[in-house]
């Protein structure tokens, strides 16, 4: 095993399969600390599963994860693994409807996750601060006091996006942020995304080329399970093999 | 005006308190007024499913885990309560055998079971009250909420679990007097049972208990232990992926619950005077989900109100209706579920709105 | 006694019918015993009548008549030759009454008469009834009737007769015959031969001790056989508990309604039957056959019903399907109660279904088992083609896995969802159908069922029509491997106990549907 | 926000809500109210709701007559719905509430063990017209149902002296009833020499519905060279399955008879009693006794319901006695007040349904006859066996140790439903 200290998120020879069927056919990806990096794949190339694995959601039957060089994601669970820095946005919004958005922003918030420490923990004055401003950041301040149920899809993805960033991760795992939003909004996020890279280290996953393009990031192509192409937006759109399992057809 | 309704349910529920307290207790003599033994058995026993129904819905609809086999914590807690009350008779059993119940005397018992001892002590009893059914929720949702077994496989293991118990407890070998339970009940901490100041003490207890547990409850739900919850109802993976130890707060709410509904059933087997495995019967509770339903899942008084309303119904059909009572019943039950999806609490609050249109927010409910 | 030269004529003296209806048990018990050794026909009749309780004395005309009930009133006959005298009252006539103890002297009296029959199916029958009490004064006619009719249908038997008669003898030789004659035989009337002949004190030792080997024997015999009928009744209780379960599997596994009315259901179908047969009196066979597709169809409109009525407002809310069908299944229940009434019904079973299929004497699965077993497979089979291999199967899951692409694709989502509780609720008609041969049937009927379909269907994996037939059968067998060890309550609590464990460790059952749909 | 509809929908259904509770029973002015306390809905109803329907029929025949002291009888009808629970809090409201003058109800025991403390507490008046365990006396109920020694020991009695049984299989549902019984009779039967080998104990839970091993069990009991007789004190629902796997397994009445206590003639009107012919039970009354009370009393039943088909059995006749001896007593007593009844009811006589009389002793049982009866092809009972007299009913069993040397008497100088005869004591009576 080697140990690639550098890398933020390193993975090696990842496999797994449901009921026969290979999810993830000895996928290695390995990405350096602060960078931004989008995947993109066809359906069923084995995206979500990777994040899946990333998460400690679903176990693979063989290979190596490794966070930061240091933490074995595969001998970890979802809460141990969510409280060393990694965050991720699910494909459909999940906020918590029936909170408002004040409400799902403190939940996201660092802190003692105990039971009985959450009966009496109250925010300090400095975190409604860095809460406010996360706020302002996803463009929510205007809607601080609404119920989050009441939003719009667009709005719910970037109150996922402000929980994720309260969450102070290391590595956020994005998955297709832009579905559903109108070409300005996906401008905007990708504006944010773009800004977050540097200080966390960021995976997108998509479908949308023109977002991708706008990241400019390294892109991996994922294919039946395991990374085909790796490089600039550019580079993998010239691919061939990228254009025949995906781009064309 | 989720905030009003509830005012108005501790307001109301502190008012029959003081009521009995005064007229019963203080001027027992002066007045005239106060309530005969069977009104204050009736409402201690409504008070008490309130309790009950509040404890369902602190883990049903705030945490989404559906337990169909909360009567078992319920009548768990009332054994512990009825098993204290059985030392308490003593010699004055029909066999007057100094230690042993009577139906351990006719059954050829020589000696007291192990797990009787100590039960005639309140205090050991009180505890027990609340670590049996404790316990067993801890044990059973330890393993249960860390398989994370969910949904309705979770509902139908409840079930199996309450189904289980109550086969246990109808055999007369497990020394809890088979069907027929525990009754026959003298005194109570020295007081005698069936005094009319005992049952209004007891009333006024479950009552006291009902206002704890609202304002506890309603307290709890409200900081960020609540919103976890909710989170958790919602959406679990992002309560998970956010860091929250899903399990721990399952657990914790789950072993909360299961002691409310503990006491609950403590209360209620002084007051009813038997406490037998029917129970446990899994359709009693399937019969508290329902009383959450009608009162409004995810709302406590809600919950609580549904519990008496459902009830009070039984009670006036059952006795002015003996022959058509399940129709009137099975027709609310299914009536209130199309008509009224969010319970009664969803009919006052839309009344409310409609007649005083301001700004509300509501919790809304998101399917488990 | 003098009585003997009555019986020889068909009319009594009104002392004798008089004293013979007002006689003690065993003053009839020496009348039966006259009466056996007068060979006559009207000897026979008399104790024909006598134990098919047909028997009267008629005061008015001073003699013995049979009288059958028609109505509240008696029609007599004649002894011999049936020829219909008079009709009259309850209290015109009395009977001769028979107990348990003279029906089982009279057997064995007409047993010994019909020993001789032409008619092999009789001899038989005689043979069978004279094992339950055999009699040493039988041994030369059963020696002689060995020797004379070596017919197959009846030398098994009559082997094993003229062993349990020796074993009556006094003589160790005759005794030692009887053993070995019954060596290996693993009927219960052999085992209690032998075991009646081992309490006796007067034997000599080597009869005991061979007598001894052959019973333990033939109890490890019979523990053998023992453990495969054991099988079997565990396999017949999985059926039961799979044809209960299965309408559940389909509205609760597939479509995700919790459907507390579907004990109703299984009600439903189990009245219908009892219906069907009053429509359809005497032939009960034909009444059950009608009674499948009857309850399938009532059972199905029931539920087309109420998933139009009821369950429609609902989808997307399971939990409160469980709401609105408690009350549901209140209504039923109190329906049922108010049309038929409280008590339970009488529902008949068909003669070819009373009895038993005998594999040897230790091992038999009586006919309404069999016809259970067969019942469930068939409904589990069927079911199978309907879901795998129509296009109604094909658009039901369609409709179950991705409702808009249904709906996209042309498929009336509406009119599927009916149809699929229709036929849910339809199969649990058929089950009630199957209970109903087998238990009460009564308003309470669904109330015993539902729990441990429920169990069925989420031990077995919810969604899987598979999984619930393997769990079925599966918690049936081990129901009734433990049940010896434990008894049944304890049996019944263990298997609890096991499903919520196993729960555990496959929190979505035997069977889980895997991969990225189930995760909702 | 709801649409208008909807919401007119949801008041609508408010209303009738509503318009439901305001409703009440009117009760007449001047008459004197009997309540009804039997299961109308739940598990019991198969077996309570024909009580119900006698006291209504025995109610309605004593207005025709005039009605009791110059007032009508009135009868109030509640529903338990075999919640025992419920059964105390209707007993409160039936006496608190609607104020009732005597209660004939309940069939469970553990309906009456509910029921107990309240109308001690509230001294009222209880009719308890099943066959039960025993070892209790209630100042305030009155037992004419059988007690053990009215039903279990002369069945046994009856096969081992008629029937030559000598190996007992004591099968039971477990609750009180056969726990009790089953005690008793296993206690009696060594009493009588019968080795403890030659005793099979078997329990099995409410609604039992898969008999196949225990049937097989028996069978193999049934082949140890001894007449094996089986004493079934299994509860109601789950005796068909238990007789027709008795038929498929070929055993018949004559290779193993089975005495049955709980069942009667409309527990057979729900079978197919072909497999079942000659197997007995045993009861205080059949249907098929040949008294012209009884052709008159099964007339007035067949009327009243609209039934020619309707059976009657033994705890429709202990209602009718019951009824009747409340009457009596009533008229002696000149008044409905309980505790001038209650005396008046000890040694009150009544004719019972089989031509004999039934007494009301002074341990609240009744003295009757005991009957055995086989089982006849069309549901009806065939009587076999009669005691030669009538049993006095025993309230304290002779065959329990710590019951023996107790009895009950409620008049002077005991006074008292538990007197230890060692001690000389009374305890814990709750009055």
């Amino acid at each position: 095993m080697t140990l690639e200290n550098k890398n933020a998120l390193y993975m090696e020879s990842i496999s797994v399969s449901f009921d026969g069927f290979k999810a993830l056919n000895s996928l290695s990806i390995a990405l350096d600390s602060g960078e931004l990096r989008a995947i993109i794949g066809p359906n069923g190339a084995g995206k979500s599963t990777m994040m899946d694995v990333v998460t400690g959601k679903t176990r693979p039957s063989s290979g190596v994860a490794l966070l930061s060089g240091r933490y074995d994601l595969l001998k970890l669970d979802e809460v141990k693994i969510a409280n060393l820095g990694v965050g991720r946005k699910f494909q459909k919004p999940s906020v918590i409807e029936s909170l408002t958005v004040r409400e799902n922003l403190e939940l996201a918030f660092v802190g003692n996750r105990s039971p009985l420490s959450s009966l009496l923990v109250k925010l300090s004055s400095e975190n409604q601060d860095e809460l406010e401003n996360t706020c302002a950041r996803v463009g929510l301040s205007e809607s601080i006091k609404q119920s989050a149920g009441d939003l719009s899809h667009g709005q719910k993805q970037w109150l996922e996006i402000g929980m994720l960033l309260l969450q102070k991760p290391t590595l956020l795992l994005v998955d297709e942020p832009a579905a559903g939003m109108t070409d300005t909004e996906t401008m905007r996020t990708a504006d944010l995304l773009k800004s977050l890279a540097g200080r966390h280290t960021v995976v997108v996953v998509e479908h949308d080329m023109d977002f991708v393009e706008a990241l400019e990031c390294r892109v991996s192509v994922l294919h039946e399970g395991t990374v085909i192409a790796e490089g600039s937006h550019a580079h993998v759109s010239g691919d061939s093999h990228v254009i025949e399992v995906y781009l064309g057809r | 005006m989720d905030q009003l309704f509830r005012k108005l349910t501790l307001a109301f529920v502190i008012v029959v308190v003081l009521y009995v307290f005064i007229n019963n207790i203080l001027f027992p003599e002066s007045f005239g007024l106060g309530l005969d033994s069977y009104y204050l058995t009736l409402i201690g026993k409504y008070l008490c499913f309130a309790i009950l129904a509040l404890a369902l819905d602190a883990v049903w609809g705030y945490c989404g885990i559906l337990s169909l086999g909360h009567g078992a914590f319920f009548a768990l807690g009332g054994y512990a309560m009825g098993m204290y009350l059985m030392r308490q008779i003593g010699d004055r059993g029909v066999y007057g055998d100094p230690l042993l119940p009577d139906f351990m005397v006719f059954l050829n018992w020589t000696e007291l079971p192990w797990f009787w001892t100590g039960f005639d002590q309140p205090w050991f009893a009180a505890l027990m009250v609340i670590m049996v059914p404790g316990l067993l929720a801890f044990f059973f949702g330890w393993f249960a909420f860390r398989s994370r077994v969910s949904g309705v496989y979770l509902s139908i293991i409840t079930q199996a679990l309450t189904y289980a118990l109550m086969l246990a407890f109808f055999r007369n070998e497990m020394g809890f007097g088979g069907n027929n339970g525990l009754t026959d009940f003298k005194d109570i901490l020295g007081y005698p049972i069936s005094a009319e100041s005992t049952r209004a003490s007891l009333m006024i207890l479950s009552g006291l208990a009902l206002i704890f547990f609202l304002i506890f409850t309603s307290w709890a739900m409200r900081t960020k232990f609540g919103r976890v919850l909710l989170a958790i109802r919602d959406s679990e993976d992002r309560a998970r992926f956010l860091g929250y130890r899903v399990e721990s707060y399952k657990l914790f709410i789950f072993v909360l619950s299961a002691t409310m509904a503990g006491i609950a059933g403590a209360l209620y087997v002084p007051q009813i005077g038997i406490i037998n495995p029917g129970e446990f019967s899994p359709l009693n509770s399937i019969e508290i989900v329902v009383w959450v339903a009608v009162g409004g899942r995810g709302s406590l008084y809600g919950a609580a109100l549904g519990a008496v309303v459902v009830n009070l119904a039984k009670t006036y059909f059952t006795g002015a209706y003996p022959d058509a009572w399940l129709y009137f019943l099975g027709s609310l039950f299914v009536l209130s579920t199309i008509f009224m999806p969010r319970g009664i609490v969803g009919i006052l609050q839309d009344s409310l709105h409609w007649l005083l249109p301001q700004k509300s927010r509501y919790r809304r409910k998101s399917s488990p | 006694m003098a009585l003997l030269a009555l019986f020889s004529s068909a009319t009594f003296a009104f002392e004798e019918g008089l004293a013979l209806s007002e006689s003690s048990w065993e003053e009839k018990a020496e009348w039966i015993e006259t009466l056996s050794k007068d060979t006559t026909d009207e000897a026979e009749q008399i104790l024909q009548h006598w134990v098919g309780g047909n028997l009267f004395y008629w005061p008015a005309e001073n003699r013995l008549v049979a009288g059958t009930k028609e109505g509240r009133k008696y029609e007599l006959r004649e002894i011999i030759g049936g020829l219909v005298i008079n009709v009259v009252k309850r209290k015109a006539v009395k009977k001769i009454k028979v107990n348990n103890k003279l029906r089982r002297q009279i057997k064995q009296a007409l047993a010994y008469r019909s020993l001789s029959s032409p008619d092999a199916s009789k001899r038989l029958k005689a043979i069978t009834e004279l094992k339950r009490k055999p009699d040493y004064s039988l041994l030369q006619t059963l020696l002689r009737l060995e020797v004379a009719n070596p017919d197959l249908t009846t030398a098994r038997d009559l082997r094993t007769l003229v062993g349990l008669v020796y074993l009556e003898s006094s003589k160790s030789t005759e005794q030692i015959e009887g053993i070995k004659r019954l060596t290996g035989n693993l009927s219960s009337e052999a085992k209690e031969g032998l075991s009646r002949l081992l309490l006796r004190e007067d034997l000599t030792s080597d009869v005991r001790a061979l007598g001894q080997r052959t019973i333990k024997d033939i109890e490890k015999k019979l523990l053998y056989w023992g453990h495969a009928q054991n099988i079997v009744f565990g396999v017949s209780l999985g059926s039961i508990l799979l044809l209960a379960a299965v309408g559940l599997a389909i509205t609760f596994g597939v479509m995700g309604v919790i459907n507390m009315a579907h004990g109703e259901f299984i009600m439903l179908g189990a009245y219908t039957t009892f219906v069907v047969q009053q429509i359809i009196p005497g032939n009960s066979a034909t009444a059950l056959l009608v009674s499948i597709p009857a309850a399938f169809m009532i059972a199905g409109a029931a539920g087309i019903l109420l998933e139009k009525s009821v369950i429609r407002h609902l989808y997307g809310r399971p939990l409160e399907t469980l709401l609105a069908t408690v009350g549901v299944s209140l209504l039923l229940q109190q329906m049922v109660r108010s049309i038929f009434g409280p008590l339970n019904q009488a529902v008949t079973s068909p003669e070819i279904l009373s009895g038993s299929f005998v594999v040897n004497a230790a091992f038999a699965i009586t006919y309404n088992r069999v016809f259970v077993i067969i019942f469930a497979a068939l409904v589990i089979v069927g079911l199978w083609l309907l879901m795998y291999r129509t296009s109604f199967g094909v658009r039901l899951r369609a409709v179950t896995m991705n409702r808009g692409m249904a709906a996209s694709m042309g498929i009336r989502s509406q009119r599927m969802d009916a149809l699929a509780f229709g036929l849910g609720s339809g199969v649990a008609g058929i089950a009630g159908v199957a209970i109903s041969q087998l238990t009460n049937v009564g308003p309470n009927l669904g109330q015993a069922y539902i729990v441990d379909s429920f169990m069925v269907v989420v031990f077995g994996g919810v969604g899987n029509l598979f999984g619930t037939a393997i769990a079925a059968i599966g918690l049936g067998v081990a129901t009734k491997i433990v049940e010896p060890i434990i008894g049944a309550v304890l049996a019944k609590i263990v298997i609890l106990i096991f499903i919520i464990l196993f729960i555990q460790r496959r929190p979505r059952g035997l069977f889980a549907l895997r991969g990225r749909s189930v995760e909702e | 926000m709801l649409s208008t509809l909807s919401i007119k929908k949801r008041f609508a259904a408010l209303s009738l809500v509503t318009s439901l509770l305001t409703l009440n029973s009117v009760s007449a002015a001047d008459s004197i109210k009997v309540g009804v306390l039997h299961s109308l809905s739940g598990t019991m109803a198969i077996s309570e709701t024909t009580l119900k329907d006698t006291v209504l029929m025995m109610i309605d025949k004593q207005n025709e007559a005039g009605g009791l002291l110059g007032k009508q009888l009135e009868a109030v009808v509640v529903d338990p719905a075999s919640n025992w629970p419920l059964f105390a809090e209707k007993t409160r409201e039936l006496l608190e509430k609607e104020q009732v003058d005597v209660i004939f109800g309940c069939w469970t025991s553990v309906s009456r063990k509910s029921v107990l403390p309240v109308i001690e507490e509230l001294n009222g008046l209880l009719f308890y017209p099943v066959q039960y365990e025993g070892e209790e006396s209630s100042k305030n109920v009155f037992y004419t149902g059988a007690a053990p020694n009215q039903q279990a020991i002369p069945a046994v009695d009856y096969l081992i002296g008629e029937l030559g049984a000598e190996r007992f299989v004591l099968a039971g549902t477990d609750y009180v009833y056969p726990r009790t019984t089953n005690k008793i009779l296993e206690n009696y039967l060594k009493d009588l020499g019968v080795d403890d080998s030659d005793i099979m104990i078997n329990y099995t839970p409410f609604g039992h519905s898969d008999w196949q091993t225990i049937v097989s069990d028996i069978k193999a009991f049934g082949s140890a060279g001894k007449k094996t007789a089986v004493v079934s004190t299994i509860n109601g629902d789950a005796n068909v399955p238990f007789y027709k796997e008795l038929g498929n397994q070929g055993i018949s009445a004559e290779d193993i008879p089975v005495i049955a206590f709980s069942v009667g003639e409309e527990e057979l009107s729900g079978f197919d009693t072909g497999p079942l012919v000659g197997h007995l039970a045993a009861w205080n009354y059949f249907m098929s006794a040949e008294a012209d009370i009884n052709d008159e009393f099964i007339e007035t039943w067949h009327q009243f319901t609209g039934d020619e088909g309707r059976v009657t059995n033994d705890p429709m006749e202990a209602t009718y006695i019951g009824f009747e001896m409340w009457v009596k007593a009533v008229e002696k007593a000149g008044t409905t007040d309980v505790d001038s009844v209650r005396p008046a009811l000890y040694g009150t006589a009544v004719p019972n349904l089989t031509g004999g009389t039934a007494v009301m002793h002074t341990n609240h049982h009744l003295q009757k006859p005991v009957l055995i009866g086989e089982i006849l092809e069309d549901g009806q009972f065939e009587i076999v066996s009669a005691t030669a007299g009538e049993v006095i009913g025993d309230a304290w069993t002779n065959f329990l140790p710590d019951s023996a040397k107790i009895i009950a008497d409620w008049t002077s100088p005991v006074s008292c439903g538990n007197y230890n005869l060692e001690t000389q004591q009374c305890s814990g009576q709750n009055f």
